[in-house]
């Protein structure tokens, strides 16, 4: 179980952190290329949580969709149960728009990039490790990018503990959720999305939580291509 | 001249204003147009509001049905929001299902009535398994000029405020309802949440309540959703470029002003009416 | 997005390496590619690779009201959604000929060979019972779709619980895994499709083609068939003529396979569920290759959190140095319309809008007039709390038409004095 | 199962209070003065409000209110067609869109609308289009849509009204404006400019027969664009309806070109 | 000069590097007093772009280097993106006009002329027909345009280049082994010889044209070429060891 002690605010002011002042992700897992028809592809594993992406382009562009000085990038959020709704459509557009961040997308003018994103097992940081996959992928893709992203959740508890990368059962216990996504260059948020009511400090520690976990998240980012380039050494 | 620089270098031109720290319709960086509520316009709805912040007008419809309530939740009625941008309100938008943006705001909507328990679900039911209430929160644009987050979500409020629904007994023998049109009794509002929204130009620049070219040119949005106690309800930013914690913070801290002002609003406006009465 | 064309050479290649007996991967004309099949967390979440085409299946299952003509048994619903992620050609949300042909086909080899029993999904009679949704996701297609995903579905059904439920007089009390266990479906025999490609007009055939011997082959025959070798459904394709023989052949060829194939999903639910008992990870993290190199693990990992709470109250100190701004107080024209803000743009359509609760309060007919002007008003007579009409003014915003033909209006001496006293009633309610 | 997935769904079903609901025995009398006052067989039109030029994305746009009836306009274009393989190109093209606020009525309107508002989008279409001078705009298309706020009756009577409006503040190019007005017959006696209860006839006697009609007239060509008319009607009632109903326009007439004129001394550049 | 920006560059070689990895050029090198000496700048190739004065890296892959101040990005890839003067394998979509439409795996097809043949006139056109395989060279590769194709050099000589004859098979592998396979000094190129003799043409799109003596040698090879993506060297070489005992 992961989760976060921490002490509450003292009379002073003063901030007096306990024992075991450590927040836990859980394990991660990820594979690269293991799709054979798409461009790029990746599986990320958060504990349980599953996600694969796929992705296709700098490809052939739908007039109707085409940016003159830019490539699109269309982004798929396919659930495991019933077709995509509203909710999807939300996520869809606040992992595509990161993506839009990241990417130098300048580069491939009038040409189109697809995401696709399928979820395989939601226990919990669905939305984070939708956005570690997609990072996973477009890398896998070969796609130039500005920047790496990363997707960290964070669940308030009901006793005001900061869990991060929580279960679907502690996301259900919590208060308050938060979902950021984080820059690899400056550990700045570029993507936020929360859920029930927390107060200005509470968010401000989450966000400082995020970073701190982005540069584990970054780490193994690096590992796996490490490890995946190997033979190319 | 200066006509022809706006719409042939649309970017170049906000930043000249942007650089004088203002912006081309006369405003500050964190200046709101001038937001005017009008409520109770439409008689056919429950509860209604119509906003308009600057030229942007959003209308909110509240209708109330009845239905029964799921197995899973057979204590809580429903609360269905959905946003809709007509292809009258602006060019932008063709005819047909909604589009992402407004399923994006729809949800958001959503989630802050979720996140925010403006009305507690368990308010809406009627009889426990068998009896509930549907409030149906129609929130339609019919002026698109940018920053429709902020604007609905006064209009939601502001409705939600107004609304009021009739007696509903379930009948001991029948056991069905019985609806008394006599008696009506006002909606329970737990929290006020107020939604403020900003765009990010040139990955540093922040400016409030961005029209709809200023959030065109935008290299980022962000809304934070702020209630009477200063909790936060949501803290929306769909991607875009990064911003730190502190400018995040710069932006709660403007919310935090802004939230007086609507809260303060809404409550003339209805006093206004019942004074009138 | 447009799928790479099929070059000449490739085609000319494998009709020429088909006559000699010889398939692209190196399988003889009858062997099927190699068939893994794994579990998801969730029960009735099943994987199935078929050399590199892979689909998943997951089975989901809620309480819903019965069909009409069929009160007393539960529903069963097929869905393949064909990803773009399987392959470029495929659209989002587009019913494309492929899609409806294997959704058909999985109906057809699943729900219409009575494989399950439906009539225990029955809860309340009319009212109440499961309907059982199976989604199968193609993830990546090298061909033969339709046998991965029948093998999918087919497993995962097996492989599925669904919630326990008791039913005390009209209350339905639906279990949660850990009240009471979850109870699997009554299965009564695994329908597997078997897919034949055939090249030539007949002349060659293929058991599970790959995508690239689907593209140049000129007919399919697809056979459902369980392990007693009752034959559940066959279509075929593609417009070919077959003999008598070529379809028994396929059938005893079917049925070999179909045998391996139930043999297989057998052992894999058998090493699945003593997996289970001994309670050990079946994630996904638990499939993952260790072996590829394109693949990393990561276990659990501690965050280092010194300072995270001094960082965020730091931040919000930084943020928190000025004083907040006064709040200004809005302005109310009109009851029931307010305004924050300087009125930068003209203003509209509120001020007509406004006030329908006050219309209905005084609409008694006899000042229909009165209302009506009241509704008029704009901003800026508002501010000059005056009222236009029609005649008289160069700057009015506001037309207002009186109907002639009612008593009121025809009287017109007394109309004058009827706006006078709308204007004045204005004013006392500013 | 086909649902709506680009909406957030409610239940499956839901039920208007309104239908439960112990309600005062609204009569509606065939005989006698009308609910709001109005006189009946006259040509007793409800007092409208109008104004152009509201939405500030839009070409051009009205909005109209009579009685509780409230639509508005707006009008897009001309602009570059989406349809490329339209046959005749020298022509330009009107597309129309009605729609009901899902608050609009006394009983909620679903999302997706039925056939009420393809036809009454139909009709529209088909009462201006003689109205404008399409040949001026070839290869490009012109996009009217109106959204009915609140439906207090007579939608498509002032849908025509405020569309041509919209379209005259638009500066688009036409011969004549077009305006709308109903009537509904009650036996032998009939209402103009019927209100929502109404045009329903709510509780009405039911063995007596009834008809609705509704007009778009060209006031200065002095001729009829549209004519629709459903229910039941003798052959005279008719032509005395739509003569009460132009009648009916002419009353209009004189406020909407009020209106339009001062939008347009508005919209011009200040005299020097 | 630049020397610390280089030596920072140069530790890396042959490192993985990840997008956003970057190196900065410390201020005093880039200050100069005379025109004469002109600031060593690096060179930078795919992956790798210059930001003010920094070196930013914009895709994963190992660090390369080539004497003197060229540095890229080797990264494992699918897509392909035209690149000017490189020769790719195509296949013919359409004839319009005087020219042919290409597909090469971009994210446009490209165009070729039909009098880019070795000798042809107007009267004197190339049989080519559509789904035929040309080895062809991009004269204009940018992706403001359309990129275009020849099948001659500069000299007017097919220089190999042109419609495949008949046979073989075409398949499709990384851009990353493409490179691997037209290095001089190839290991993959080096252990298919010893197999058996086959012809090979390979665009720099990954598409690869084989033809061996028989329809199971050129399975065989096209299998192996394949499989080279994710195999490691000594793995590799197990593979064609086993193919040498066992198949011949």
């Amino acid at each position: 179980v992961s989760f976060l002690r921490r002490s509450k605010f003292e009379e002073g002011g003063m901030m007096e952190v306990s024992a075991s002042n450590n927040v836990s992700l859980r394990e991660f897992g990820c594979e690269q290329n293991l799709l054979s028809r798409p461009d790029g592809s990746a599986s990320f594993v958060q504990g349980d949580t599953s996600v694969m992406a796929g992705v296709y382009g700098p490809a052939e562009v739908k007039v109707s969709k085409e940016i003159y000085d830019r490539a699109t990038l269309e982004v798929l959020l396919q659930p495991k149960v019933g077709p995509a709704g509203v909710r999807e459509q939300s996520q869809e557009q606040c992992v595509r728009e990161t993506c839009e961040a990241a990417l130098l997308l300048s580069l491939h003018p009038r040409s189109s990039l697809t995401l696709i994103l399928q979820v395989l097992h939601d226990d919990g940081s669905l939305l984070s490790c939708c956005l570690n996959a997609a990072c996973m992928a477009l890398m896998d893709a070969g796609l130039s990018m500005s920047c790496l992203f990363c997707g960290v959740t964070c669940a308030i508890g009901a006793d005001g503990d900061i869990i991060a990368d929580p279960t679907a059962a502690q996301e259900k216990e919590s208060r308050a959720l938060m979902t950021f996504a984080i820059d690899s260059t400056e550990r700045r948020v570029m993507m936020s999305s929360t859920k029930g009511s927390f107060s200005v400090q509470e968010l401000q520690e989450c966000v400082a939580v995020s970073q701190k976990a982005s540069e584990k998240v970054f780490q193994f980012y690096r590992d796996s291509v490490r490890r995946r380039y190997s033979k190319n050494l | 001249m200066a006509a022809g620089f706006k719409t042939a270098e649309p970017l170049e031109y906000h930043r000249s204003f942007l650089k004088e720290n203002c912006r081309p319709d006369g405003r500050e960086l964190s200046e709101f147009r001038s937001t005017t509520l009008n409520i109770g316009s439409i008689s056919t709805a429950d509860g209604s509001a119509l906003v308009k912040l600057g030229n942007t007008t959003i209308i909110c419809g509240i209708k109330a049905e009845l239905t029964n309530p799921t197995v899973d939740a057979p204590g809580k009625g429903y609360i269905v929001p959905n946003v809709d941008l007509p292809p009258l309100c602006s060019s932008r938008f063709r005819p047909g299902p909604p589009g992402e943006q407004a399923q994006a705001a729809s949800q958001f909507i959503a989630d802050i009535i979720e996140s925010s328990e403006v009305i507690k679900k368990e308010d809406l039911c009627i009889g426990r398994g068998k009896l509930c209430w549907v409030l149906y929160c129609d929130i339609m644009c019919l002026d698109y000029d940018g920053n429709i987050l902020d604007a609905c979500v006064v209009a939601l409020l502001a409705a939600l405020k107004t609304t009021q629904l009739p007696e509903v007994t379930i009948n001991k023998e029948t056991s069905a309802p019985e609806v008394n049109f006599e008696k009506k009794h006002k909606l329970n509002i737990h929290r006020h949440p107020v939604s403020v929204s900003f765009c990010i130009f040139d990955d540093s620049i922040l400016i409030v309540d961005p029209t709809a070219e200023e959030e065109s040119l935008s290299t980022a949005r962000l809304t934070v959703v702020m209630d009477e106690e200063d909790q936060l309800c949501s803290l929306h930013k769909p991607g875009g470029t990064p911003l730190s914690g502190e400018k995040l913070q710069e932006c709660i801290k403007r919310a935090t002003a802004r939230k007086g002002e609507i809260h303060k609003l809404i409550e003339k406006v209805i006093k206004s009416m019942k004074t009138a009465q | 997005m447009k799928e790479t064309p099929l070059s000449n050479c490739e085609r000319d290649f494998l009709l020429r390496a088909i006559e000699e007996k010889k398939r692209l991967d190196g399988r003889q004309t009858y062997d099927y590619r190699k068939l893994k099949i794994t579990f998801g967390t969730d029960y009735g979440c099943c994987f199935v690779d078929l050399g590199q085409t892979r689909v998943m299946a997951q089975v989901s299952c809620e309480l819903v009201a019965p069909k009409e003509n069929r009160p007393t048994e539960g529903i069963l619903f097929f869905n393949i959604e064909l990803s773009p992620m399987a392959s470029p050609s495929f659209e989002q949300g587009r019913q494309s000929e492929l899609s409806v042909k294997l959704n058909r086909q999985l109906e057809r080899c699943l729900r219409n060979s009575k494989c399950i029993d439906t009539e225990s999904l029955c809860v309340v009679s009319g009212e109440k019972v499961w309907q059982v949704r199976v989604d199968v996701h193609t993830l990546n297609n090298d061909g033969n779709l339709m046998d991965a995903a029948s093998v999918a579905a087919i497993t995962a059904l097996c492989h599925f619980r669904r919630p326990d439920v008791a039913i005390q007089g009209e209350e339905v009390t639906v279990f949660s895994p850990e009240e009471r266990d979850p109870i699997p479906l009554s299965v009564y025999h695994m329908p597997i499709s078997v897919s034949f490609a055939f090249f030539q007009q007949g002349t060659f055939l293929l058991v599970d083609p790959c995508e690239r011997e689907e593209r140049v082959m000129d007919g399919l025959l697809m056979i459902a068939m369980n392990k007693h070798r009752e034959i559940c459904s066959i279509q075929s394709s593609g417009g070919i003529m077959l003999l008598k023989d070529q379809v028994m052949r396929c059938s005893k060829i079917a049925s070999v396979k179909v045998s391996e194939i139930t043999e297989l999903i057998s052992q894999a639910l058998l090493n699945d569920k003593a997996a289970r008992k001994a309670g050990g990870k079946c994630g996904f993290a638990e499939s993952m290759p260790q072996d590829r190199i394109t693949a990393l693990k990561m276990d659990q990992t501690d965050v280092e959190m010194t300072n995270v709470s001094q960082t965020g109250s730091g931040v919000i100190l930084q943020g928190d140095e000025a004083p907040p701004p006064t709040v200004p107080s809005p302005v109310v024209p009109v009851p029931g319309v307010g305004q924050v803000g300087q009125g930068l743009q003209s203003w509209g359509l509120e001020e007509e809008e406004e006030d329908d609760d006050d219309e209905e309060e005084e609409s008694s007919g006899d000042d229909q007039v009165e209302e009506v002007t009241q509704i008029k008003l704009s901003e800026k007579d508002k501010k000059e709390a005056a009222v236009v009409e029609i005649s008289d003014s160069e700057e009015e915003e506001v037309v207002i038409l009186y109907p002639e033909t009612t008593e009121k209006s025809k009287n017109s001496g007394s109309r004058s004095d009827q706006k006078g006293a709308a204007a004045s009633k204005k004013r006392q309610k500013k | 199962m086909p649902t709506d997935t680009k909406r957030v769904r409610g239940p499956d079903v839901s039920q208007s209070p309104v239908l439960l609901g112990y309600k005062p025995a609204a009569v509606l009398a065939s005989r006698g003065p009308r609910e709001d006052g109005r006189q009946r067989d006259q040509v007793d039109v409800r007092p409208v409000f109008v104004r152009c030029g509201l939405v500030s994305q839009a070409k051009g746009s009205a909005y109209i209110e009579a009685g509780n009836t409230k639509l508005i306009s707006c009008v897009y274009g001309p602009r570059e067609t989406d349809r490329k393989d339209e046959t005749d190109m020298k022509s330009g093209r009107l597309t129309t869109d009605v729609r009901f606020a899902p608050f609009s009525c006394p009983e909620r309107v679903p999302w997706i609308q039925g056939s009420q508002d393809k036809d009454l989008s139909l009709m529209l279409h088909e009462s201006l289009q003689p109205a404008v001078c399409l040949q001026r705009y070839p290869r490009s298309q012109i996009d009217v849509s109106v959204m009915v706020l609140e439906n207090s009756g007579s939608a498509l009577a002032h849908a025509v009204t405020c569309a041509s409006l919209a379209l005259a503040d638009a500066g688009i190019e036409m011969y004549d404006l077009v305006l709308g007005c109903s009537l509904q017959q009650v036996g032998s006696s009939y209402v103009v400019d019927p209100s929502y209860l109404e045009e329903n006839g709510w509780r009405c006697n039911s063995s007596e027969s009834r008809g609705g009609l509704t007009v778009a007239f060209l006031p200065s060509l002095n001729q009829i664009s549209g004519l629709q008319s459903d229910g039941e009607m003798s052959e005279e009632t008719l032509t005395a309806g739509v003569r009460t109903c132009i009648e009916g326009c002419y009353k209009l007439y004189p406020v909407i070109q009020k209106v339009l004129t001062k939008a347009v001394r508005r919209a011009a550049p200040p005299s020097t | 000069l630049a020397s610390g920006m280089f030596s920072s560059l140069k530790e890396k070689i042959g490192e993985v590097l990840l997008p956003g990895d970057e190196f900065v050029f410390e201020s005093e090198d880039t200050i100069f007093l005379t025109d004469n000496v002109k600031p060593e700048r690096p060179v930078c190739g795919p992956g790798l772009r210059q930001s003010g004065n920094r070196l930013v890296v914009s895709k994963s892959g190992v660090l390369r280097h080539k004497p003197p101040h060229t540095f890229w990005m080797d990264s494992q890839q699918w897509r392909y993106v035209p690149a000017k003067a490189e020769t790719v394998i195509g296949i013919v979509t359409s004839k319009s006009g005087d020219i042919f439409k290409v597909d090469v795996g971009g994210s446009e097809q490209a165009s070729l002329s039909y009098l880019a043949f070795e000798g042809a006139t107007k009267r004197n056109r190339p049989n080519v027909q559509v789904g035929d395989l040309v080895f062809a060279q991009f004269t204009v590769a940018n992706k403001d345009m359309e990129p275009e194709l020849v099948c001659i050099d500069g000299s007017g000589r097919a220089n190999g280049m042109g419609v495949f004859g008949g046979g073989g098979l075409l398949l499709k592998v990384s851009l990353g082994l493409v490179r691997r396979l037209l290095a001089p000094q190839s290991d993959i190129r080096s252990d298919l010889e010893q197999l058996f003799p086959c012809e090979l043409v390979v665009g720099m799109n990954g598409r690869i044209w084989v033809r061996a003596s028989t329809i199971q040698q050129t399975l065989i090879i096209s299998n192996l070429l394949q499989s080279c993506d994710t195999l490691t060297a000594p793995q590799r070489r197990e593979q064609f060891r086993k193919l040498q005992k066992g198949g011949l």
